[in-house]
């Protein structure tokens, strides 16, 4: 006391005057992050299954997606996905539960932004991702070729055993007497029917079943001829 | 160089006359002409000054302070100076409007005028007053009034709790802040703060003085409202004190003359106790500005490193320990002199 | 020399600080608000020390600074914040009333008049106007501590006397 | 002599009133005759939200009640859900939890001491504080993720393991922390100015302060020793070996060095918790629905860095809590301001909210 503990005081400050500064010069020099720093909320559109447990783990229901259910593979097809950033509060629930880590932060901290609806953002199904999908069925080389050898197997399979394969995009068993009578006459819309029962079978169900009904007009029409009179009912 | 400014002020009053001016009148015309030149010094050093601090102050906290405009961010103030110059100048409702707008104007007046009498080197002072030393304590009290008016003007009760604080505490350091430089006007015997210079030619009243250096600091960071003492402005109690209501350049005003106090009673202490503008080789204006700027840099010092003293100790300290150090003081000297004497020595 | 049709610098700085003195003067007097009659108060105080300053008697000048503008003035709007009970705007004891009117300017004219008269039945030297002495501060000393030393102890016992019965009153009388 | 009574308001927004406390200070003169403490200015009614989130989206809103020892609040709601459902905690988990709340309690007293130091003017303190508390900052952002709100602290466990510099960082700052304790008293502690504003200020009996209930280091400060570390040991805290600091006085003084005596401690369980973290299992293995009971309740309470944190959950059997009540300690402490504050001078309240250090997230919940 006396004064003793005011000259300390002034003592530690004048030696930290001669220290190093610690301040960091954001923004010229970014800081150094650690690998597991929450930043910005990421999504990867084309990784989500949409499963939903994120949106379920959200505890301030930042997360909506809009899905559409697909006629022919009976699959979720996710249209879009919404981050309400502003309600984010940066627990990292969603990430921990997403099974494919299509949703993380990223180390992007600069989060703020002119318009308040720029917050909230939106992903859209991208369209590359539905031609993508098709062109998968064309797709590379080696692929083709691959596709090529199903395709002939394919075609083998249905000159020996029509019925069965059939069957599968077909339901009614007319129809599928139908198609193998046609075929075993065309080889064409035999090779078309195989090629799309490798690629696309939900587009093949489509085609072999406009295959069916052009033959059934066909056969109707031929019948009407020969007798007569009736079409006109 | 040691004579530069001395000798531009008698080429400028040789000038004067010849264009037909009496002498009376040249001395006026160059009265006024010093003014000026003082008061830009003032401002231009206010700039170095408000960056000084900012930057003592990163330092002491081990941070870097401004760095962004201009070589160390030494063009911060000029910048911040600007941005005060265009904000809305608000003068609250209920305040008493002509005393606010008065007081800021009066508390630089008064601040600017300290500077009249000093010495800024061998024969630079505005006017040579025989009784400088006084002239300085007399006029730095009136900075009381200034604060009081904008306490009170502000219609706030942080404002005049702040100023009501501010004018005890001054008015009480003044008592150990003159008896603290009696010592030294009885050993120079005079009250000139040219005599008071010259008297140190062989040793500066620091070290015959120390006592009283130590007291003249202590009131005299009172009389500054620096911290410590900073009790009318005390941002964490009373959210600004005095000045909580003003903005802009009013507010910038307040600042301005807290720093040309700061500059004026470091330089009286560089005057009176450090041996004013002698030193060798430099010329003499130029050692009156280094140690001017080294007394500052201890009022840095102190400022960032200790805590707020409270208001009722800050009383009982003056009363209690202050003024009967300086009074014993006094006495200690007035002994030692007659010592001296009877001893010969002077 | 040049001068204003016969007014010389020294007569001009004169006008102007006798002219604040009395301006201020009369705002003490005439302003409703008491707070702006204190501060036009220190304003006359100041005018007075500049023409203590003018008349070579810059000791007196700094004291009248110093003691009147710088604490006394400060104890006396002290005392009004304090006291006041009223809005500031109506609290000068100016008032309509024709009595006080008639006491306060008798009293002012009866001491105008006894001033006019101490001035003109002085015998002034003549010498201070224009020369004045460089060492004031030395002859007052002298004059202080030498001539009139028992006169300037007392004034300083009746001042400390002053403080303690300040203290008392301010400290209050126990109740019991 | 007859004087008026007249009153400030010190709050809500004011330099040093942490957050949004208002407080009207009744005062005659200089001298406080009465404080009134107005709260709610940061409500945020986290104990309704509680009812409409189930037990593990709730988690993260606990971090915001005392977000300045982020982990403390989570580890009771966590340890409280985990003892409403007989959830078994790894060992190592216990181990990085007591590592990561001790690390918070260490935080929050650097504020209290940081924040302490510019309430008193000594704006050199806040920056000493703050920087050493960045160094926690970092630990967390290094194993949460957040520096603030590190979202750490699972139900069942921690959210992940402790990444390979954490030890080594860990180990360093608590190395340092005498070198720190050494620094604050040099430059405030042992200041006769700061002595001078805090000797004596605000004095709370241990008879008031039971009285009030308050707890933590403001009632040890009083000469209780009392922790819930020691009196009711949960987690792990039995194993490990430190001292409950106390005070003598129970003044302003005494509540600053036994925060600083608290650091301290905290730093030596830190390094026990290291020096046995065993090998395992991060997380016990918790179902995706948590359905305690229908009509079980259950109160837990740990010791916060402000005092004893409790929590009381009622379940009806579904997914989500039926009730949830925090007692918060921020709350009950600051109910002792008036009684600290009267018959002090005005620059007191703000020594005394600061030496009380509430956290007003935590109070008006």
């Amino acid at each position: 006391m006396n004064g003793q503990g005011l000259i300390k005081g002034l003592g530690i400050t004048f030696k930290h005057f001669f220290q190093k500064e610690i301040t960091e010069q954001y923004p010229d020099v970014m800081p150094q992050l650690a690998p597991r720093f929450r930043g910005c909320l990421q999504f990867e559109f084309e990784k989500c299954i949409a499963c939903g447990i994120c949106v379920n783990s959200c505890p301030n229901n930042v997360l909506s997606f809009e899905t559409e259910k697909d006629e022919n593979s009976k699959k979720k097809k996710l249209l879009s996905y919404t981050i309400d950033f502003q309600h984010c509060m940066f627990c990292n629930l969603c990430a921990e539960g997403c099974p494919k880590q299509c949703i993380y932060f990223d180390h992007n901290f600069e989060l703020s932004s002119f318009k308040r609806e720029d917050i909230k953002m939106v992903y859209l199904r991208p369209a590359e991702m539905d031609m993508r999908e098709e062109e998968s069925t064309n797709g590379q080389e080696q692929q083709e070729s691959k596709e090529q050898k199903q395709i002939d197997a394919m075609q083998k399979a249905l000159q020996k055993n029509p019925g069965k394969v059939l069957s599968k995009i077909l339901e009614q068993e007319e129809d599928i007497i139908i198609l193998s009578e046609l075929m075993q006459s065309d080889e064409k819309t035999a090779g078309k029917i195989a090629e799309l029962m490798v690629k696309d079978k939900e587009k093949a169900a489509k085609v072999a079943a406009g295959f069916v009904n052009k033959a059934k007009k066909n056969r109707a029409k031929t019948e009407t001829a020969g007798e007569g009179g009736d079409a006109n009912d | 160089m040691e004579a530069l400014f001395v000798n531009l002020a008698a080429v400028l009053s040789g000038w004067l006359t010849s264009l037909g001016l009496s002498p009376i009148w040249a001395d006026t015309v160059l009265l006024f002409v010093k003014w000026i030149i003082v008061i830009t010094i003032i401002t231009l050093n206010i700039i170095i000054l408000i960056w000084l601090e900012r930057k003592v102050s990163a330092f002491f906290q081990e941070r870097l302070g401004p760095n962004r405009l201009g070589p160390f961010g030494i063009f911060q103030t000029i910048a911040d100076a600007i941005k005060l110059l265009t904000k809305e100048d608000i003068v609250p409702s209920a305040a008493d409007k002509l005393i606010f707008k008065t007081a800021p104007m009066f508390f630089i007046v008064v601040a600017v005028m300290l500077y009249t009498v000093i010495p800024m080197g061998q024969g630079m002072e505005v006017i040579n007053l025989n009784i400088g030393l006084l002239f300085f304590i007399s006029i730095g009290s009136l900075s009381t009034i200034a604060l009081l008016m904008a306490g009170w003007g502000s219609n706030n009760k942080w404002s005049l709790m702040g100023a009501v604080r501010s004018v005890a505490q001054m008015v009480s350091y003044e008592i150990p802040l003159a008896f603290s430089l009696l010592g030294v006007v009885m050993i120079s015997g005079s009250l000139n703060l040219q005599d008071i210079v010259a008297a140190q030619g062989k040793l500066w009243f620091i070290i015959l003085q120390p006592i009283a250096f130590i007291t003249y600091f202590i009131a005299a960071t009172a009389e500054l409202n620096r911290g410590p003492f900073d009790m009318p402005e005390a941002e964490q109690e009373l959210t600004g004190g005095a000045y909580t209501e003003y903005t802009g350049m009013r507010w910038a005003l307040f600042f301005l003359a807290e720093y040309t106090n700061l500059v004026a009673v470091s330089a009286l202490m560089a005057t009176v106790f450090l041996g004013g503008w002698q030193g060798p080789w430099l010329p003499s204006w130029l050692w009156i500005i280094i140690k001017t700027y080294g007394v500052i840099l201890v009022f840095f010092w102190v400022k960032w490193t200790f805590p707020r003293i409270r208001m009722d100790h800050l009383m009982s300290f003056s009363w209690k320990v202050l003024v009967p150090v300086s009074l014993g003081n006094i006495l200690l000297t007035g002994a030692g002199i007659y010592f001296c004497r009877w001893m010969g020595w002077c | 020399m040049i001068e204003f049709s016969g007014l010389s610098l020294y007569d001009a700085v004169f006008t102007a600080a006798a002219g604040v003195t009395v301006t201020a003067a009369l705002g003490v007097v005439l302003f409703r608000n008491i707070i702006y009659s204190a501060l036009s108060l220190v304003l006359a105080f100041l005018g007075v020390a500049a023409i203590y300053f003018q008349l070579n008697a810059g000791f007196l000048g700094v004291i009248q600074i110093l003691v009147y503008a710088g604490a006394i003035s400060v104890l006396i709007i002290f005392a009004i914040m304090l006291v006041m009970n009223r809005p500031a705007g109506r609290t000068n004891l100016t008032s309509p009333r024709t009595r006080e009117v008639f006491t306060g300017g008798t009293i002012t004219a009866m001491m105008l008049t006894a001033l006019i008269a101490a001035i003109g039945l002085s015998d002034w030297p003549k010498t201070v106007l224009l020369k004045g002495a460089d060492d004031t501060v030395g002859m007052l000393a002298e004059l202080m501590l030498g001539d009139y030393v028992v006169a300037f102890e007392a004034a300083a016992i009746l001042l400390l006397v002053a403080v303690v019965g300040a203290i008392i009153l301010a400290k209050g009388v126990e109740n019991k | 002599m007859q004087t008026d009574i007249y009153r400030v308001n010190v709050g809500p927004i004011h330099p040093s009133t942490h957050g949004g406390l208002h407080a009207e200070a009744v005062m005659d003169g200089e001298i406080i005759q009465d404080v009134i403490v107005h709260l709610g200015y940061v409500h945020r009614s986290v104990e309704k939200i509680a009812e409409s989130r189930t037990y593990q989206q709730f988690v993260p809103y606990t971090a915001r009640l005392d977000y300045l020892a982020t982990n403390l609040p989570v580890l009771g709601y966590c340890q409280t859900v985990e003892k409403l459902l007989g959830i078994e905690v790894p060992e190592r988990a216990e181990y990085i939890r007591v590592i990561m709340a001790e690390l918070s309690r260490i935080a929050s007293h650097q504020i209290a001491i940081a924040a302490t130091g510019i309430d008193l003017g000594a704006t050199t303190g806040l920056m000493y504080g703050m920087r050493d508390r960045e160094r926690i900052m970092n630990i967390f952002e290094m194993t949460g993720g957040q520096r603030l709100l590190s979202s750490y602290i699972r139900i069942g466990g921690v959210a992940a393991d402790i990444p390979d510099d954490f030890i080594p960082a860990v180990r360093s700052f608590v190395n340092d922390v005498p070198q720190m304790i050494d620094e604050y008293n040099g430059l405030m502690t042992g200041n006769e100015i700061w002595a001078a504003r805090m000797q004596g200020v605000g004095i709370l009996n241990p008879e008031d302060a039971v009285k009030y209930g308050v707890t933590g280091p403001n009632l040890r400060a009083s000469g209780i020793a009392y922790d819930i570390r020691k009196a009711e040991p949960y987690g792990i805290y039995d194993r490990l070996d430190f001292d409950i600091p106390t005070g003598s006085r129970g003044d302003s003084l005494d509540r600053w060095t036994v925060r600083i005596e608290e650091v301290r401690q905290s730093g030596r369980i830190i390094g026990q918790a290291l020096d046995n973290l065993p090998e395992g299992e991060i997380i016990a293995r918790v179902p995706k629905t948590l359905k305690p009971d229908p009509g079980k309740d259950i109160y837990h309470r740990i010791e916060s860095a402000k005092g004893e944190l409790g929590y009381y959950i009622v379940s009806d059997g579904g997914n989500k809590p039926y009730r949830l009540h925090v007692r918060a300690p921020s709350f009950i402490n600051l109910m002792v301001l008036p009684l600290v504050c009267r018959g002090g001078v005005f620059q007191d309240i703000i020594t005394n909210i600061a030496t009380l250090d509430p956290i007003l997230g935590e109070s008006d919940r």
